[in-house]
């Protein structure tokens, strides 16, 4: 099987996916010469041409819409929000527009609408390029919400994505960009809506996404050397939650801890314990623990960051407590 | 035929008037036909609508009727338009029978969204309408990415955006005018410039006269065109260019249609934001019902003739609603996601057959 | 105790604030003659002047961008969104902005602002002007957010937010401005971050806002007639959350549900269980039920709409569901 | 001084030009001391990030001293700016101190924003800096909020929006242009129209060329004037003037300035999208300093002395930073939120005396 980075397996898919679909284009600010503030798109103004591999202006409102609208004409648009931030200029397309059309106008209109953004702390860039916003588009129907944290999970997810016939939010992470992992030869679509056990284990289960999913898997290995047996997993796709899995393994270990980079209040943590709570009640032996940022705008200063973001000591000390209770 | 006006933007543009004889008599009465059929079926709602008939929220375009009408008649059956929360004239003109809108403002199956969209959200995407909006400025961005999707496949279609003085303020507009002719895309930028959004007049909320709102183009080099939304005929032959340029690769056109709203922003609105005696005047001198029937030399037998043929297909679009279907209660969970997938491989290329 | 309606509260809240100070002042569309397109503001522009109770464009970036931008010189800005639908096109400024500039500046900057808006379905307006959207800003640090129920309620929560010193965002109910309540003769403030215990009880605790605490209190009436003593508590505040009013209570009845218009999936019944199920844990006898809306954009006919959002009989029936457990 | 181009926006405006004898020659050596150090303080920026002392992410204004410096000499010390992703310029020409702005960079307390904002959120409220924005088109209504209550409270101060080319395209800049020229605001937006958004030229990003961009104020009907942003002393003419016409009630001024980036767009940017020799060619003949010391006739003596100067500043300024203290990690839930209330009853009437 051969390795790729996480990058280059998202590369991997959209080149592969244009290579064969003339419906496919993408959208994004110097998403061309540059690859993107990433890198991750290098490469393919070269082979793709800049009508498919399309420079925007700074025009977050503009790029969505323009997608949506392309998409609804028979497209199949990936566009691309540079930082997750960003998105913040978008919601109105996405949220009102995007996720209602189908709706709205009765089953007359699909929108095959793939917005790929990355984001995450780790690197000090501040309060406006750091944030994981991935629990409102939770909230709002008509959309999906998929966050991959390998290299093969995003490829197959994204590919999913790409040919899914609804608005899709995709959500990279920066810091899992040159993380490397084992991808099939082939792209194997990864359908949405499954999770993904990472990790079986028998007293807690970790339900993580994104950074949190290998830093559980580090809490994990920390916690065998105590003697604690953690299964690791992850949703993968947000919305629609595979929320089968999710309980069946809670079922079994009869704790939970989950894990996100977001902020605890309001996260997709919340969901998941409202889900959890009532569908693993009476399996349940000590609260669901939840693991996330602090409760503030994310400060500059590597100490105030390394403080505010979780790592694999705050899972670590979240399945203590879990099985600290009787 | 006027030819697009190609000064730049920044001029006031070109006032496009109606060279005689480009639309036949016959098809300037059907139009007129269509117009009074916008203008009964708006009454209607307002009727059915003080009535306790129709729930919702529900804003007319009595006096705009021409714009409607005009722009649509220059279009091809091929090309796409979004509409705004003021729906109901747009989507008459790009061809929905009365019957499918009368039933969706009741809420029935037959309506033309089904009953999931109601008033200010009309679709017939088979005619080429993708939605009436009910944000102002929603829909702008999408019509410049359907045009994008026009011209990466090579089709001379166009996609048009109709909107309001007010809509002319989001952020929304800025980005979709400054894409559109960036990328040249092939948009018409329809502004139903009625100087009023809602309550708030023109000069509440525009730095620009309503006259001078062509200078919203010159920000983008856009060409922009001036036009009488109270003359049917000014209103098609300036669209005819404008579409000529746009299809051709030109570039985007900026349309400043001046109309009026001769009713409340809403059915319902009080209007205590303005004296009566200017919608009277308005309704007594800009009326392009009157000034078409004028033009065309319409006799009062012909027009009453026509207003009950008319009245008919009103009346009917009533019966028809309310002899609708209600959806089940459960169906309101029926579309909120598209199933299966859509395959990889298109076997279409970029650059299609032309459709049209 | 003068009566008077909740649209009456707020406008007396607005009113008598601005007598007494010359910092306050108002933004929004349509909000002097008109009064606003919910009438709350009737009769303001002739009081105070169009200098005070400002007509603006339809720009929702720059009415809450220039609310944030007046707050930082010094003035006390009340910007109104007409409908919450369309908070998301000031995401940014909200989100990004208002809510960061104190922490990013390292404490150099409050943003005293009030941004009111108002929503909520029950009058057929379609899926772009019925959201309910309150649970986003709650999963961000920074902001605070209020959701008033009653006229008692809705004028002293308001006065207190004009008056913190930091963004609020204050939701209103479009359903409730005409109902009438008791209010103080003189306007009591209500403290940020305490919640209500409307109605006492001693077998299931009801978790509810806005419209849902009437529909709450219908519930719990209908309840009693089978015996069963149901307590009501309105958070007000949704952020920060008096958590310890509503652990408490649960910890006392072993029972909750919760309760509010926005769908449930990443809603704020989400953030309630999880404070829920961790702080009464050992006390709960039955999982958590939430009652919200159902996960569709909303539609249009009022068969279908009444359908998709929750009333009295929803909450009875999650009531008689907490319990059913033994 | 020039007046204020009184002529339509839709015009390209008033090329600006400093005449003689406005700024004394002592002023001038000032200036050119401040501009020196701006350039020696982000030269040594890009080498303690290269050194790997600085985390983050890091822009520098290289080739736009002029701009920083000139606009902020023509303010009063009572007026406000907003900045960019690209801060530093701005802040120092706003006054900051060089040690607290390096100290930001290293993430301690002794910052200008205490080691919470870095290098895309400098802030200093007392010297009249709301804030670096890193959300490009952010700062711009908040700007026009400032200007407002200025207006509100009749206190002769401006507002001052810095934002780039690429910022034009943001919703957020149409609607703050909007509203300020409706509400006549004293606003100056100034355009460090450097060609570049990015990696993305300006042919890539605006429908319009970078000398035709006064046409962005077109869409308000709002004054425009073109400015050399290479040319320090016509940078606080057309500011001074632009101030003047603010400050008087006439509205605001769009200040399209031309200037160059030298550098990549960030810290470590390999600038695989333009020519090493495009760069190397601006460097040798729109060099600010360059341009400024010809004017000044400054002997290689006299800048070696300043430079000197200036270099120990600079470094003066890295060994505060690096003496300075790291905040404690749980600090960072200091700021969340204000506590207090802002107390009913304002003694300040709505028009303070004025403050300058
Ligand atoms: C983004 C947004 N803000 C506010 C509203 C409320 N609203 C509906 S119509 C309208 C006025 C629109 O004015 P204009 O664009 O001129 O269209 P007209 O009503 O005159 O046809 C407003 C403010 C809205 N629907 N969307
Ligand atoms: C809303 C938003 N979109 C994208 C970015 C990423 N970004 C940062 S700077 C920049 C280019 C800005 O160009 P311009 O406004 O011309 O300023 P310059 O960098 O040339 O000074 C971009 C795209 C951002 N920070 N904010
Ligand atoms: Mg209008
Ligand atoms: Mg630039």
């Amino acid at each position: 099987m051969p390795e790729l980075t996480y990058r280059e397996a998202v590369r991997d898919a959209l080149s592969q996916a244009m290579r064969g679909d003339d419906r496919i284009f993408m959208m994004g600010e110097d998403i061309a010469e540059m690859g993107g503030s990433m890198g991750v798109t290098t490469g393919m103004v070269a082979e793709f041409g800049s009508e498919r591999i399309r420079n925007t202006p700074i025009s977050e409102i503009a790029i969505v819409g323009a997608g949506i609208g392309a998409a609804i004409q028979g497209m199949l648009p990936v566009v691309e929000i540079m930082y997750e931030d960003f998105l913040t200029i978008s919601m109105e397309q996405l949220v009102n527009q995007a996720a209602k059309h189908r709706t709205m106008s009765g089953g007359q209109i699909k929108v095959p609408l793939t917005v790929r953004t990355q984001g995450g702390a780790g690197w000090s860039p501040g309060a406006q390029h750091a944030q994981q916003l991935e629990s409102w588009f939770v909230h709002v129907p008509g959309l999906k919400v998929v966050f991959a944290s390998t290299p093969e999970d995003v490829r197959g997810l994204l590919w999913s994505s790409i040919y899914d016939p609804n608005p899709v939010i995709f959500f990279e992470h920066r810091t899992l960009y040159p993380i490397k992992g084992e991808v099939p030869d082939e792209i194997v679509p990864i359908p949405l809506g499954k999770a993904r056990v990472h990790l079986e284990g028998t007293d807690v289960t970790v339900i993580a996404t994104g950074r949190l999913v290998h830093e559980s898997l580090r809490a994990a290995e920390e916690a065998e050397q105590d003697g604690i047996s953690v299964e690791v997993v992850d949703p993968r796709t947000l919305s629609p939650l595979d929320s089968e899995t999710l309980i069946a393994s809670v079922r079994k270990t009869t704790r939970c801890v989950t894990a996100h980079e977001a902020v605890v209040q309001g996260g997709f943590g919340a969901e998941l314990a409202a889900v959890i709570q009532h569908g693993a009640f009476d399996y349940l032996d000590a609260p669901i623990e939840r693991v996330g940022a602090q409760f503030a705008p994310l400060a500059f200063a590597p100490v105030m960051e390394n403080f505010c973001v979780p790592h694999a000591a705050n899972v670590l000390a979240a399945i203590h407590r879990t099985l600290a209770r009787a | 035929m006027a030819p697009v006006a190609q000064v730049p933007a920044t001029d006031s543009g070109e006032k496009s008037r109606a060279s005689a004889g480009t639309l036949s008599d016959k098809r300037l009465r059907e139009l007129f036909r269509e117009m009074l059929l916008i203008r009964r079926f708006e009454e209607k709602v307002e009727e059915r609508f003080r009535a306790g008939d129709l729930p919702g929220f529900l804003h007319v375009a009595i006096g705009q009727e021409a714009v409607a009408s005009g722009v649509c008649e220059a279009l091809e059956p091929d090309d796409v338009i979004a509409s705004t929360h003021r729906a109901h004239a747009h989507t008459i003109a790009k061809g929905t029978p009365v019957n499918a809108i009368m039933a969706e403002m009741y809420g029935k199956n037959e309506g033309c969204s089904q009953g999931y969209g109601g008033s200010m959200h009309l679709y017939d995407v088979a005619r080429g309408n993708m939605g009436a909006n009910a944000v102002v400025g929603g829909g702008l961005p999408q019509i410049a990415g359907a045009a994008l999707a026009f011209k990466l496949r090579k089709e001379p279609r166009v996609a048009v955006a109709f909107f309001g003085d007010g809509a002319t303020n989001t952020g929304a507009f800025h980005e979709s005018m400054n894409l559109a002719q960036l990328w040249k895309l092939p948009v018409l930028f329809v502004l139903e410039n009625n100087g009023w959004a809602e309550s708030t007049p023109a000069t509440q909320q525009l730095p620009l006269a309503v006259e001078e709102m062509g200078q919203r183009a010159a920000a983008y080099g856009m060409t922009a065109m001036e036009v009488d939304g109270q003359d049917l005929e000014a209103v098609v032959e300036a669209t005819r260019s404008a579409r000529d340029h746009a299809v051709s690769g030109l570039g985007p056109v900026f349309m400043n249609v001046r109309t009026y709203r001769f009713t409340g922003h809403y059915v319902g609105d009080p209007q205590v934001y303005r004296d009566k005696s200017e919608v009277r005047q308005l309704r007594e001198t800009q009326d392009p019902l009157e000034l078409l029937r004028a033009r065309l030399g319409m006799t009062g037998e012909e027009f009453e003739r026509i207003d009950a043929d008319v009245m008919a297909e009103v009346d009917g679009s009533v019966a028809f609603a309310q002899a609708g279907t209600d959806p089940d209660p459960q169906d309101a969970l029926k579309w909120v996601y598209a199933e299966g997938s859509m395959e990889h491989g298109s076997k279409e290329p970029l650059s299609t057959e032309p459709r049209a």
